[in-house]
This record gives C-alpha cells, structure tokens and sequence, in this order.
C-alpha cells in the first residue's frame, strides 16, 4: 500500500494540498496554549528541586511501578467491563428506529450532563454500608458490608463514566454497516449468534478499538474517581501525582511520575493503534484519488465461542430479543441512577447527606439560588459554550484538514497533537496552565479559562469530526467540484452540511465535558472566577454541601430539555440527522 | 462569585480552611462579625491539607492566591520546608501577648487555639462508644470499617497509643514500628481525605476512627449514631499564617489580629468547642463547658499533646513515608 | 436475533441433511402472499406454484415487489397474509438459516472481512462441511465463476463484477433446494453476464436446484427462464412460458413491458371469431381474436420484429403508409423510427446481417399480419 | 482553500460565461494518455480526439480503463504521461471546478443532504444563476428526468434508479461544454432506460454538448453514439462508427466484444483480392479479404445474425453441415445452438415474428456469404 501515497501530488488538480493548512489553527493553538505549559510542566521533572535523573530514578521506584501496574489494572478492568456492557447497547441503538435511537443516544450522553463529581456522590449513598445495593445484596444473602473503597465499587462509578466514551464511537461504526451480509450468513445456514460472531462482530473491530481505547485512556488518567470510591487500595498514578503536587509541594517528582504516567498511556495507545491506525475506509492514491482500504480486520474463528453461539442458536435463545433488550435496559438504567439519587437528597432536611435522606426542606434550593452558587453557574455558562464552540470549530477543521490533505505529515503531526489533550492526564498540565496564565496576566479571568479548557474540548471535536470524514465517500467533493465550485464552496455547501450532525455531536461533547471539567478550573481559576464544578467540587470534597444535590437536580432538568431538542432536531432534519452523525453515507 | 466583596480599594482576606462544618463554625462566629468591624470581606476556599501545590506556585510567581492559611503542626512544618510562609509582625499582634503557651507563637504562625481529635464510634453498631484506641486494633471484638485522615499528622499518634504505647512515651515515634501497626489494620480500614470521612461517618459506612471533635459533635447533633470518648484525645494547635508575596497584608494583618483579639478569644470555646489559645481566655471558660474541650483544665488529663516539634524534624519524611505506604495497596 | 418465537424446541427445519439424495427437492407454493408497508402494498397476493427443478423468473419494473416476494421466500419478510410452502412444509415458523434456500443480494452482501476464500467457505463450514471437501469444493467454484488467482483478495479489492460473481459462487456452493438470486447479473458485462447465464443454467440443471431469479432484464428472463411471472404494483400481471408471454400478453402493461412494441389507438369496427377488425390511422386493422365488441376504443399493439417494410406492396395482412423519421443501427439490427400518417409514431426492426436501407423522409409501407396485434380496451392504457 | 497553485491567477479557465453563446464549445484531445497504478497500466497510450458535439462512446469489459480516461478528462485522475485539451487549452493545470466538465458518476454521488430540487440547483448557484431562471431550470429537467412531485425528496428515499435520473439531470442541468456519463442507465429497466437515452440523446442534440459515455453494453453503445472506442486492458483496440466496429472488427477481442459471434479456427488455403479462402470443419470457407498467406492459421468470425439456416440448400457464400443442438426463445428473435460435424458449436438467430422452427436432432445446412466472415491470424487468439 505505501506506493500509493506520494507527496509529489501537491501540484495535481483536485483538492491541493494546502487543504491541511485547515488543521493550522488548532495546531498552532494547541502549541502555545498546551503544549507550552506542559513543557513546563515536565522540564521541572529534571530541575527541581536541584538538575538531575533522581526524580526520574523515584518515580520508577518499585511502589511508582506498582501503582502503574495497578493503574492500568484498573484501567483495563474497567474498560473490559464497559466493553461488555457497552457493546449490546450500542448494538440496539444502532439497529433501533432513528427515534428511537435518538432517545437511547441521548440516554447515553444524558449521564454527561451530570458532574462526574455528583454522580461519584450518587455512587457514594448507593454503595455505602447502608445505602440500597448493599443492604439489597445482604438481603439476598450475600455477605457485604460497604461496596465503597472497594475494586467493584470503583469500576462502578469509572464504567458509568467511560461507557459514553466507548459507546458513540461503536454506535458511529455499527451504522455504517450493512446488515445485509448479516443476512447472508442466515441464508448460509449460521444461526443469529453464529452470524454475529463470526460476520458483524469482526466488522465492528474499529469501533471497538477507537471506543475502548478512548475509555481506557480516560480511566487511565482518572483521579477524583478512584480517590473517592477506590480508597488506598486502588491509588492510582493520577491519584499520586495529584498528591505529590497538590498537597506534599513536590514538583520534580510530581514531575517526574507524570511523564512516567504519560509515557506509558503513550505507549499503551500505540500498542492499540489509535493514533497509527486512523481506520479511514478510503486510502489515497498518488494522485489523491481515493480506493477503498481493505479491512483491517480478521476473521474470528474461535472455536469453543463459535461452538457455544451454535448451542445459542440451536436452543433458538439467540432469537429472544427481549433479553438483549432488558440487558440494555438494564445498562441505560445503571447509566441514570447516580444522578436520580441527587433528586430525594436535594429536598434533604439535614445537611447531611444520605439515602434516603431525613426531613424535607428546600434550603438547598434557596442556597443554589444565591450569588455563590449562580456565579459560578453563569461562569460556566460562558465558558463552557464559548470554549465548546472554539474547540469544535478548531477540531473539525483540523479533521478535515488531516482527512483530506495528501501531505502526511499534517496527519503524523496532527494526530498526536490534537488527541494529547486527552491522553496526557489533565492534572499534569494544570499547574503549567496556572503558572502559564500568572505570567501572561490571565490568571483568574473568564479568557484565560477558557483558552486553557479549550484545549480539553480540542480531542473530542477532532475525533469525532474526524470520523465523520473518514466515513464521508470523497465522491461527494468531487462531484460538486465537477459542477464548479471552489474548494470553499465545497467545504460550505457539501462537506459542512453532509457532517453537521457529527459537528453538533462534538459540540455537544465539548459542551458536556467542560460543563464538568474540575481539575483545570481548580487550579486555572483563582479566587475570583470560580465555575460551577469546581464550586461542586469544594461542595462534595470540601464542604458536605448538600447544595450538590440540587445542582445534580437541576442537571437532569437540563439534560431532559436536551433530550426534547435532540427529538426535534431528529425530526426536522429528516435523512441527514443522524443518518450522519459520524458517517456520512450509508453502508455501500 | 464568593468574592463579590471585591475590595478594590480596600483588600480583602483570602482564606485557605479546612471545609466543611469547621469552616461554617469560623465564618459565622468570626469572619462575619470582623467583615462587619474592619470592612475587610473574607473570601474562604476550603481543602484539607493545605494545597501546597498550589501555594508554592503562587509564592513563586510572587501572587499567591491566599494571604492567610490556617495550619496545623504538621501544615506548617510542611509550608516551612518549603518556605512558604512570611515572618509575622507581632508589635501588630497585641493580643499574642497573653498566649498561654510559647509553642503557640511561631515566627511564621500565630496560634489560635488548641482542637482535639477523638476516638468515635457508630453506637447502632457497637452500642457503647469504643473507650480506648487499643479497641480500634480489636477487629474481632469490634469488626466494621474504620476511618483515618490519610495522612500521618495524628494517624501516627493514634496508631502509637493504639499499639498500648503510654502517652509519656509516644515521642519520639519509631516509624517503622507504626507501620507494621498500619499494616495489620489496613484491611479493615479506609484512609481519606477529613471531608470524605466526615461523609462516611454520616452516611454510615465507616463505623469508628479518629476524627476532628467539631465534625463528630455535628454529627451527633444530626442525629447520627455516634459516640465518642475524651480518652486520650489527640491535641494540636491550629496557626494562622501568611504566604509570602501575599496580596492585601493589611487585612490579612487585621485578621490575625482580630481572632487574637481578648473579644475573639472569648468566645472560641462557645463558637468553635475549642480550647482558646490566650491565658485570660482559657480563665474564663466555666468548669462544665471545660469538660467538653479539648485540653482543657478538666479534660487535659486525658489529652495528648501533638508535639510541633517532632513534626516540625519528622513531619516532611512522615507523611512522604506514609503516601508511600498508602500508595502500595 | 431475528424473530420471537417461544416454544423453541418444536421448530421444524428443511435442510437436507448432508447425506440426503440430492434432487426431487425444492417445491416452492407460495399462496396469496401480500405485505404492505404503511400505505404502500408491496406486494398484494400473489400466488405462485413453483415445480422442483424450475427455473422461475420474476419480471418487473423497479418497486414492483420482486424483492420483497423473493424475502418473503428468505424467510426476512414476515407476510401479512398468505402462505409459503417448501416441499410441503409451511416457512411460517421456520428461521432463516434452516430453510436450505440459497440467497444472491441485489447489493452483493459480501463479507467485507473475509477473503474470498473465506466467503466462499463461509456456508460449507456453517454445516461443518469436513475442510479437505471445502476446499475442493471452493475452489472448483472458484473455476465456475473465473476468479481463480483472486481468492486472497478482499471484497472491497474486487471490481463490482467480481463481487457479484463472488456472491454467485457463495450461494451455490451449498447446493441448497432453493436458490434466489436478486439481479444477480446486474452489473456484468455483456459477454461475461452471458457466460454466467449459461453457468447458472448449467449448475441450476445439474443439480436440479429450484431457482427463483429476479430481473428487470427481459432478454435474460427468456434466456434463461422454464417460466415467468410478470409483476407490476406487486401484484402479479401475467404467468406463464416467455413464449406465451411475448407472443399473447394478457394486459398492456405486461406487452409494453416484456420486449418492444408499438402503440397504436382506434376504435372497433368489427369483431368475428378469428379476428378484431380495428380502425386505426386511417386504415383498417385486422387483429387477433379479443372479446370486444363493435365501437370500443382500443389499443393495439404490434411487435416491431413483426412489421416487414418495403416501398413496394409485400405480401402480409395489414398495410399501413409511413414515412422513414430515423434510423438507428445495433449490430445485429437495424432499427426504423417512422411516423404513420396520423401522426402516430411506430418502430421496426430489420434484422440479419444485410439489411435494406431506406433514408430519412423515404415513403414505405408497413406490412404485419393479424395474429401479430393484440388489441386491449383502453381502459387500462396507463403506462407504467 | 481550493487549490496548491500559487500563481492561481494566470490560471487558464475553460468554463464558458453564461452570456458566451453556446454550441460550437467542446472539442477535445486525448494524446497518448497512459496512467500506472503501482504494477498495472490501467490507461496506456490512449489518443481520442472527438468533435464538438459528438456524442462518443467508451466500451469495454470491466477494468478495461473507461473510468480512469473519463476521470482524467474530469481532472480527478493525473495523467502519468500524454496531455487532453479542450478546446486547444492544455487541462494539465486547469482544476476540476474550472473545466467546465459535468459528470455523472457510475454510483450517483448524489448529496445526501440536499432534497433532489437543492441537488439539481447546486451547480446551477455555484455560477449565481438567478433564483427565477433556477426554479425554470430544475423545473424544466425534472420534467425530462419524469421526476416532477419528487423534487422534496431526499436521494435515500429514491430507488436506484430514481436516483441515477437525478444524477443525470444535475450534469446536465448546468449544460456543461463536456459531459462525461459513466454507466449512467446500469441501474435502470428496460422501458425506462430507452426512454432516457433517448432524452440524454435529446439534450446532447439541442445544445450541441460533446459527451463522452461509458457503457458496458454493447447496444447501448451503438443506439446512442456517433463513434465509440473499444477498449481493453487499459488500451484501444477500436475507434470507429458503430457500424464500422460491428461489420469490421480489426481485432478478435473487438469481434467477439462487440456483439456475439461465432470463432471457427481453420487454416488458409488461398488468398485472392476479394477473399480469402479458409479450410475449416471440412469445408472451404470463403471470408473477406485480408492479409494473410496460405498456411496460416487463422479465426474466423461469423455473426450469428448472418447465418441463414435450413434443412434445404438455400443461395449465399458458405454452407457448412451441422445438428441443432438446442433452441431458446428470446422474443423477438429465436436463438438456434448448432454443432457443426467436427465439433465445433456455433449460434445462430432466426429473427421476425414468425420463426421457421427446428427440433432438437434435426440436420441442418448453415449458409452466411463471404463478406460476413472476419478472419485474422491465429496468435491474438487470447480470450478477453
Ligand atoms: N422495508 C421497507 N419499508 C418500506 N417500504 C419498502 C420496504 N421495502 C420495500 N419497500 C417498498 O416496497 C415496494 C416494493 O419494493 P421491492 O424492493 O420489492 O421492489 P423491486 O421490485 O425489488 O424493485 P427493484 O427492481 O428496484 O429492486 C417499493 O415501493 C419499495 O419502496
Ligand atoms: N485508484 C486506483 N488504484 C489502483 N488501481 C486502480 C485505481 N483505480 C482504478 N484502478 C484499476 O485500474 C483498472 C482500470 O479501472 P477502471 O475503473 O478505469 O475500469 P473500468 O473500465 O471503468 O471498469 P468498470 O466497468 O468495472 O467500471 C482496474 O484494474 C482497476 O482495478
Ligand atoms: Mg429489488
Ligand atoms: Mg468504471
């Protein structure tokens, strides 16, 4: 395959090769507003507190390797359990009516809207000793006493988070297949569960590899989450060097286990093939024409599974629609509970918070409902939206820039730019934002949060717009090209439009994640400009404020108003919709 | 925003606390009534231990966030390793005039008082609170899950004397010796940050530990069914410091005068049930509210002095120790 | 995965064990089948007995209901109303992968991540086919289908034609008793689709495998065809032999649809028992018998084959004055567009290797005999 | 954003102002275009240079390199060697949207998001056609195209062949000075499909647009086209008139492509100036005049159209002795399948509405005249 790409086509009619410039302005925005802070950052890893390797030699201590080890443990476990929960839902959504599946994709990204920090506190009154699941289980007899600081009550609460991640890009893929080779294989005699293991399965393996690789990289980095529900014997790097950083002052070595911690997540990806492996389904010829790839994926021959799906069929359990559908239920309904939890607390009559709670009050309200709280709400109304839309503007036109140049190095260069924000842990480039901003005098102001939580919005847009090109059929450009129009108009009138519905979804995303993002407001922000998670976040961690829970109250409302725009924007936007929303055409 | 004071012309406080009810307790009886006197608004960020990240980066840029930070033994001695913390003006202090003690008048921390520390435990589970920190140890006669602060400021103290170690000879503490305590009740234990215990109290998960005085007596006053025992309560003072390179040293200064202030003092044992840290205050406190403070004249029997001075030699190595430890699961 | 039934254990199933005589198989009794999607009749009982061994084609233009008749067979579409029988055993309750019926997808449904190898040995190791025997048999049907040297190739490697001939091979190799193909040939060259027709009529004898084929290509539903039924607005216009069809279509749809033919209106004015005696462009035409009656408006229809032209008076039935439009050479044929005195215009085809030729604007008489109009009442005269 | 050039000033345009009077646009030159992908020559040394106004057909088998020269013309494939001008201007360096090129893609390449009315206006709003002569325009083509109530449709909610109709009528809406058609009508039936190519034929006419069409279908090619190309293997083996291409084929691959023909093998026996004479099956055959010597072994062709056939001695060149082996029916013509006494099978197609009839079995007497029979020497015997 490697001679069919060649730069010597920048000079070719067609799309000229200046069409990656369009990946420029991220690119640019990302090295001065990310990649300088953490530069900074990592230098001091060989600086301070004297010059020297020793903060590399402590941070490659055994108990550093073993908390590594146990991380990616942690990591992987969880991503194997969102995979297994995660992959049947995404399967019914994507076979669902377009309704239907707007609803259940909706229901996916919903939990978003809520504060990870709330749905953590969600988990918090599950879990507990006395809280419903436990007493439920020793109720059915099962010896438990708290499900909290406990492997299965931290896999909890980071499947609930990473599932979202895993799910969309599956259900994007899952879409452009064409289940009529399903139905091939039926007439050739393989039962349902035969045929899906062996012909739609292997079909979905890029969606399955970008979607847990996103999962497993945001678990890797995690924090917050296994401090709180993990306990001391599910300490994570991130964990650590949130420590080292914030409470002990050691910066080198904060330092020093940071790059460790990136490194391996580096490493790791590489190992997975996100970033070397971009699964478009067209290649590039010399001359910027484009042929279909062949698949990357093999066959899946294994026997035993092939053997137990051929007894799945032959007891005809494959076709009982409704247990896939109840597990599906079931998941959407794990996906939802830690916020609905934040509902009875919110009306709590004590500042204590527990399930279910005691009294009946609406001082929580009233409290939400002072210049505190709607501060930090109104800040984040500015900044999230505002930075949302300047990380999907930025990520969508680096993906079609990427997408579309035939010089490779705007992919090789790129690429790993633009999903570094994702993968390097937040925490590590936060205390560079924060001595970045102090020197450029925007510190603790709204433009300065939001030039740094841009950069967190930057990989979603790029991913999934990138994606959506990826799956866009480059005839589309050619033919309005033919019929006269410029590049630009291209852009405007054909590849705009034809991946809107992906854009918006990246907004979304963007939107959501910021929404929720504590650590860079935590420590990007002073006194003075304070957004709503981290007002959540000195709430739940800090203060025992039950004011949390209205906040996780007034989320759901939020996400319901979503919910009901989504539908009409389904309905308004007929074929496209989300016909589109990471692929542009249907399976050919 | 909390700081809609702004205090543009004027300067205002920014405090680094501890959260939760303790910091309730402080800006209503204090900070309210010294906004109101001086004109000086307080904004109050609360984490537990101090973010000394942050802090450091701010002292280096020469723009901390906080001009005043509230420190325990080991706060301090950590925020002095680091040189955190800027030489105070006591000619500005009158009040540190009358301190009960010398140890609560640091060059880079004025003392506030003294708070305790006590064993409590869920009575739903146990019925009688547990009395002693040995009973802690006993997972068989008392099995459930206990709290710690995760870190070793007090941990190590209660980890001692829960070993039998007699309260006369805790110091110096043989760390390797705590350790191999730690280990034995790890599995049975959670270790976190104050705020996150406080909420496992409440909620019921974590059935006895040590904690703050101030958080277990609102938990009983929330009805949650706990008890607790002054025996062998762990005693350390809070300081107040001020960062260098802070802004607004004026009311950061104003601060620190007015909690010494006699007025102030006097009224530490109602508002915070701590022991005030000045000689006229402590006279004042009547015999049955001295009952229910932390090394007071009734209860300082049964007190155990954390000693600033082994935390300010050990402190840093301490606590590095025991995030390692922590750390290894 | 596919449908709900409960009592799972009593399912009857029609595959023929591996061991079981080939042959006799695959009587197909489809009765009074109709599916409606929403408003939309998809396909309005249709009835159809198919014989062991036949080879059925069903003709129609698109959206007439061949695909949904053809899934309904599949098992993908659950009828509304009616019934299927294989060999005597109602489809109603049996699933997909046991009905032994062999499908070609009207858009290939090749397995994009398996080779062509692999696709090919898909069905065979679905019934545990032994691997020395599958690969024989793969790569015989490699041979058949001339794709030897392509079997490591993926799908999306291939050209249109290779996929469609991959997707040919895959669902004969099984040898199933019925065999369904939607347009199998669509997207062929002329020669290699004639090739293929030939083979599939050569593995479709062979193995006396019912075959049931899907085409909107009339040329290649007589080719290849025992008998065939032509739908329109899914229901079914006419069944019978290509020769029945072409030569006495039972309605106007189906005689406009099934080959050329030229239009003509006029009004009755004579009927007697072997022919229909219609005033047209000003000429009398006499026509084959039809039950109609004196002063009926009608449509008559001829084929262009059957007009023989000159500028001299030929022998023939009827005569009708025309004058050379166009002309329009194919190769084996040449064909004349000419326009009747009236205005109406008609085509004819010459054909054999030297034709006459007549130059625009020339002056010829066209001659066809009766038995080669059929007359219809006008009611009907909407096109398609 | 639209192009590398940086000079994109000087860049020579071809596209027509809309006040340029149209017709006389549209001649084009293909020189030695050869194109390479990795190992495989898919266009070499292709040279075409067609009027304007003539409508030229490219046809060939599958991978023969008809999209890749058409794609070239477009501009979306570059040229390894040889240059295409239109209109005199070398297109080396004119970009796509420049070239005044309209194309319709062999898979639609309809805008997914845009209802079939926005997808017939693009072009014309990307030249700021006025909003009134658009809505008279799309209303005018979708009237060609018979899509008129369709227009708020969007292209998943037509069929195949709806959709290839709004193809067409988009390249053709903006009357481009070239149009280039790659397998426009593949998808549609029969009825309809004459019916537009008989409007593509229609429109090419009334605006005098050059168009380049690539087809597969050999009658297609011929109905439609002024001249066609018959490529193979990336190459040219025929340029000429339909009936040049038919009745004198220069090259086997273009015999046996072009139409269906009957392959004899035989060795010369004499050479004249009108014939050659062929010792072939026994008998001598008499073929057309062609450089050969005696000794050689040759093919000859026949096409099937051109044999008489009965069980009599009838007049003509050639008789050959042969046994009906089969006979299908395909309409207008009947389909005989004959064996000759040494072996060899041959076709031949009695045409007409009345077709003499012979049995299976029956003896035979094949006549066709000299001047049908191609004959060509043995090497370039390769099948396609
Ligand atoms: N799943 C479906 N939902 C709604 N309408 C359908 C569905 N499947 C088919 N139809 C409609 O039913 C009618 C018959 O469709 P069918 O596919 O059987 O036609 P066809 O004869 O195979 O046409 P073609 O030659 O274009 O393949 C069409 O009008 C089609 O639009
Ligand atoms: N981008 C490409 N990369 C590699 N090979 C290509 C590419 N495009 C075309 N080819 C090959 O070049 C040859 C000619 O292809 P082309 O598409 O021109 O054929 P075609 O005559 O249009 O065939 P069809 O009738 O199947 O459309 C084929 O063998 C094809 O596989
Ligand atoms: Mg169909
Ligand atoms: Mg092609």
């Amino acid at each position: 395959m490697t001679d069919r790409i060649d730069a010597r086509v920048a000079r070719a009619p067609g799309n000229g090769g200046a069409i990656g410039a369009l990946a420029l302005p991220a690119i640019v925005f990302l090295l001065v507003v990310y990649v300088v802070p953490l530069i900074m950052v990592l230098v001091t890893a060989f600086t301070d507190p004297t010059p020297g390797l020793q903060n590399i030699e402590a941070a490659l201590s055994p108990t550093n390797l073993q908390t590594l080890l146990r991380t990616i443990e942690i990591a992987g476990a969880a991503t194997l359990v969102a995979i297994a929960i995660g992959y049947p839902v995404a399967y019914v959504i994507a076979g669902a009516p377009p309704r239907l599946q707007a609803v259940m994709l909706v229901g996916v990204i919903a939990p978003w809207m809520t504060s990870v920090l709330i749905r953590t506190f969600g988990w918090q009154v599950l879990l507990g000793r006395i809280g419903p699941i436990p007493t439920a289980l020793r109720w059915l007899g099962f010896d438990v006493q708290s499900l909290l600081q406990t492997w299965a009550g931290l896999l909890f609460g980071l499947v609930q988070i990473i599932a979202p991640l895993f799910i969309l890009p599956l259900v994007a893929v899952m879409r452009q297949i064409d289940t009529s080779n399903t139905r091939a294989a039926l007439t050739q005699g393989a039962g349902p569960a035969e045929a899906f293991w062996r012909v739609y399965l292997p079909q979905t393996r890029n969606g399955l590899q970008v979607g847990a690789t996103l999962a497993f990289v945001v678990a890797l980095g995690s924090f917050v989450i296994p401090d709180i529900l993990g306990g001391q014997d599910a300490t994570m790097t991130a964990s650590v060097v949130n420590d080292l950083l914030n409470r002990q002052g050691e910066r080198g070595p904060a330092a020093a286990l940071a790059l460790l911690l990136t490194v391996t997540i580096f490493l790791l990806i590489g190992l997975l093939r996100l970033v070397t492996a971009p699964g478009s389904r067209w290649i590039r010829a010399r001359d910027g024409n484009y042929t279909p790839s062949p698949p990357r994926f093999g066959r899946l021959r294994w026997g035993p599974i092939i053997g137990l799906m051929r007894i799945l069929d032959w007891t005809r359990l494959s076709s009982q629609r409704w247990i896939l559908w109840g597990f599906v239920a079931l998941v959407q309904l794990f996906l939802f509970v830690p916020q609905l939890v934040t509902i009875p607390i919110s009306f709590s009559g004590t500042r204590t918070m527990v399930f279910p709670p005691e009294g009946f009050s609406l001082q929580w309200y009233e409290q939400f409902f002072t210049p505190d709280w709607l501060g930090a709400a109104g800040t984040t109304m500015i900044v999230a939206p505002v930075a949302a839309v300047l990380a999907t503007v930025l990520g969508a036109l680096a993906a079609i820039g990427v997408e579309r140049s035939r010089t490779r190095g705007w992919r090789m260069l790129g690429v790993p730019l633009l999903l570094s924000p994702l993968i390097v842990p937040v925490v590590v480039v936060s205390v560079g934002f924060y001595i970045t901003l102090i020197n450029v005098g925007l510190y603790d102001t709204v433009i300065g949060l939001i030039l740094v939580e841009t950069t967190a919005a930057i990989p979603y847009a790029f991913v999934i717009s990138q994606a959506a090109m990826q799956s866009l059929d480059p005839l589309y450009e050619r033919a309005a090209r033919s019929m006269g129009a410029s590049m630009s108009r291209v852009m405007r009138k054909v590849i705009l439009p034809i991946i809107a519905p992906s854009i918006i979804v990246a907004l979304l995303f963007g939107f959501l994640t910021l929404f929720d993002e504590v650590v860079i407001p935590v420590f990007a922000s002073g006194i003075d400009v304070t957004v709503l998670p981290k007002r959540v976040y000195e709430a739940i961690v800090v203060l025992s404020d039950p004011t949390v829970a209205v906040v996780g109250t007034l989320s759901i409302i939020v996400a319901a108003i979503v919910l009901v725009a989504a539908l009409v924007f389904v309905s308004r936007s007929r074929t496209a919709s989300l016909e589109t929303i990471t692929g542009g055409e249907r399976g050919r | 925003s909390p700081a809609s004071g702004g205090g543009t012309s004027k300067g205002r406080v920014v405090y680094a606390g501890f959260g939760g009810t303790f910091d309730d307790l402080v800006k209503k009886n204090f900070f309210d009534p010294f906004t109101e006197e001086t004109g000086f608004p307080v904004v109050m960020t609360g984490d537990s231990p101090p973010p000394v990240g942050p802090i450091q980066a701010g002292v280096e840029a020469e723009s901390p966030d906080w001009n005043i930070l509230i420190l325990n033994s080991s706060g301090l001695a950590l925020c002095l390793a680091n040189d955190l913390l800027q030489d105070l003006d006591y000619s500005k202090i009158p009040g540190a005039a009358d301190y009960a003690d010398p140890s609560y008048k640091h060059p880079k921390g004025a003392g506030m008082w003294a708070f305790g520390d006590v064993l409590w435990s869920n009575t739903a589970v146990f019925g009688d609170p547990l009395e002693k920190w040995e009973d802690l140890w006993d997972v068989k006669a008392f099995p459930g899950k206990r709290g710690f602060l995760n870190q070793a400021h007090k941990t190590f103290e209660a980890t001692a004397l829960g070993m039998g170690i007699e309260p006369a000879d805790l110091y110096p503490m043989d760390m390797d010796l705590i350790f191999e305590r730690l280990d034995e009740i790890r599995p049975h234990a959670v270790f976190l940050d104050i705020n996150t215990i406080n909420n496992q109290l409440s909620q019921q998960d974590i059935v006895a530990g040590p904690l703050n005085i101030i958080r277990v007596r609102q938990a009983v006053l929330d009805g949650i069914p706990v008890g607790y025992t002054w025996n062998e309560h762990l005693v350390d003072v809070n300081y107040y410091g001020i960062p260098r390179h802070a802004k607004d040293l004026d009311a950061a200064s104003a601060l620190i005068d007015y909690m010494t202030s006699p007025e102030v003092q006097a009224r530490v044992a109602e508002a915070l049930s701590y022991t005030p840290a000045t000689k006229a205050a402590q006279a004042a406190i009547d015999e049955e509210t001295a009952a229910n403070l932390p090394a007071s004249e009734v209860t300082d029997s049964q007190a155990l002095h954390i000693s600033a001075d082994w935390w300010a030699e050990n402190g840093v190595e301490a606590e590095k120790r025991f995030s390692d430890w922590l750390q290894k699961g | 995965m596919q449908n709900a039934h409960t009592d799972s254990g009593a399912l009857p199933t029609v595959v023929a064990s591996d061991s079981a005589p080939r042959g006799r198989k695959g009587h197909l009794k489809i009765s009074g089948f109709s599916k409606r999607y929403g408003s939309l009749l998809a396909a309005r009982d249709v009835s159809i007995e198919i014989e062991a061994g036949e080879f059925f084609s069903l003709l129609g233009p698109s959206g007439s209901g061949k695909t949904t008749t053809m899934m309904a067979i599949a098992g993908f579409v659950t009828p509304d109303e009616g019934t299927i029988e294989l060999d005597g055993v109602r489809l109603d309750r049996v699933p997909v992968e046991r009905r032994g019926v062999g499908v070609v997808f009207q858009n290939y449904a090749l397995f994009p991540h398996l080779t062509v190898w692999e696709n090919l040995a898909f069905p065979l190791e679905t019934r545990r086919v032994p691997n020395a025997q599958i690969r024989d048999e793969v790569e015989q049907m490699l041979g058949v289908v001339q794709l030897e040297g392509r079997e490591n190739h993926y799908p999306t490697q291939l050209s249109g034609g290779q996929q469609q001939r991959v997707a040919l091979a895959r669902a004969l190799i099984s040898r199933p008793s019925v065999l369904l193909m939607d347009e199998p040939l669509g997207a062929l060259d002329r020669n290699l689709r004639g090739h293929l027709q030939h083979e599939i009529r050569r593995v479709q004898r062979e193995f006396g495998i019912t075959t049931i084929y899907v085409t909107h290509d009339q040329d290649e539903a007589f080719t290849m065809s025992d008998r065939i039924a032509v739908m329109n607005n899914g229901g079914i216009e006419q069944l019978g032999t290509p020769a029945d069809i072409y030569r006495n279509p039972k309605t106007l749809f189906a005689a406009n649809f099934v080959g050329d033919n030229n239009v003509l209106q006029g009004t009755v004015t004579g009927v007697d028992r072997d022919a229909v005696e219609v005033l047209c462009a000003g000429s009398v035409v006499r026509c084959r018998a039809a039950e109609l009656k004196v002063g009926d408006d009608v449509n008559i229809t001829v084929r262009p084959e059957a007009i023989r032209l000159g500028t001299d008076g030929t022998s023939g039935g009827n005569r009708l004055k025309a004058v050379v439009e166009d002309h329009v050479f194919t190769g084996p044929t040449m064909r004349y567009h000419v326009r009747l005195a009236d205005g109406t215009p008609m085509i004819l085809v010459e054909s054999g290797f030297d034709h006459s030729f007549h130059e625009i604007g020339a002056q010829v008489e066209l001659a066809f005999p009766a038995h080669s109009a059929s007359v219809f009442l006008n009611e009907d005269a909407e096109r398609p």
